[in-house]
């Protein structure tokens, strides 16, 4: 299992709960299911991953996917626009 | 050319909505939501949008993409405020031009359903009392 | 207050508009008739109302007044074209205010709809090809 | 049975072809249906009187309704506003 740097983007409620916008985390986690399980752990996210969506570099995608190096991963809450 | 847009002041939809008409288009339905002052009950100070914009740019142009293969339109944009944005501001517009009715209205009631439901826009309610928080409805809540 | 009105002169969206947003108001709901340039693969050169003013302004308002009743909307209004309308002038718009989205968008087609079945209005279409007539739809056929 | 003066208002095709927009007419048709059969006879109307609705003073009315002196009836066909 080789570790990744990449960097993870927060948005509203995940950005106030980690106390900023974004941050560079190497990690050696199998899938981005599990990379959220360890930020969730560290900062106290009250969302169950089954309440977010995951994107890497702006494009939605699957929980199961490993996280790749030098990508831009977001967390996506519940949205509210409109 | 884009049909989604992110604007970070209050825009005009005159010109937006012109730009949708043409020789052909004997319908236009158009979708304004507006910021209120109050959310269930409660008064409403301020707002604040936060988004993820190149995910937003790319959902809110796949949603009005599908309204444009689903349904027999000419033509559609949205545009939908980020920051602050404060009471009695337009938050969202949403404009379509058809040959018809009927595909007009659901090309429009479709994209801001889709809107409001997949493109990663949050919005931050701040209240008279001073409580403030964001909104991350339930899945299963019916949608509003 | 009147809410349905018939116009000889080309109208602005923009004040009615105006005067139906307040604090209260999330949502709005616009819809408008343009003239085309064609129909039914016809040339459209020109257009022409005709309608019973005094029965047209009952019928409107009567149609307005349904769709507050039917629909948690705010207010709602109408204004039709009546008399010579060029191509690609605006022959109808409705606007209704709500604090929700989906009683917006019912009401609006609700009120487009039945105007457009009940009011007395009659459009005489002339073509390039020299060819005019006035417009009867039948009861049986779709609506437009 | 009545003879009444009433004035008789025509739009769209019903004007064209009547070649008026009004007119004063002296009827003792027991109903708003009759006056029209025999406008229709005068005048060549195509519209037979089930594609038709009938106005009195600027409200909709029955066709079974007798005329009365001195009001405004209006034949109304199909509209198309819009």
């Amino acid at each position: 299992m080789s570790s990744v740097r990449l960097t993870v983007l927060y948005f509203a409620s995940l950005r106030d709960a980690a106390g900023r916008a974004e941050e560079t985390v190497q990690t050696d986690a199998p899938a981005l299911r599990d990379l959220y399980a360890h930020l969730q752990a560290c900062h106290g996210f009250a969302f169950p991953v089954e309440r977010l969506r995951v994107a890497v570099d702006g494009a939605f995608a699957s929980w199961d996917e490993a996280p790749r190096a030098g990508t831009e991963v977001a967390f996506i809450p519940p949205v509210s626009g409109g | 050319m884009r049909r989604f847009d992110l604007s970070d002041r209050p825009f005009d939809v005159a010109p937006l909505r012109e730009a949708l008409l043409d020789a052909r288009a004997g319908a236009y339905a158009g979708f304004e939501g507006w910021v209120r002052d109050h959310h269930e009950g409660r008064a409403v100070v301020a707002l604040h949008y936060d988004a993820y914009p190149a995910l937003a740019a790319r959902e809110g142009e796949a949603v009005i993409h599908e309204a444009l293969a689903k349904f027999e339109v000419l033509d559609a944009r949205c545009v939908h405020r980020h920051g602050a944005v404060a009471i009695g501001e337009l938050a969202v517009w949403v404009g379509v031009s058809a040959a018809h009715r009927g595909a007009a209205f659901e090309a429009c009631r479709y994209i801001i359903d889709e809107v409001k439901a997949r493109v990663p826009i949050w919005k931050r309610e701040s209240y008279a009392d001073g409580d403030a928080g964001w909104k991350h409805p339930d899945e299963g809540a019916p949608r509003d």
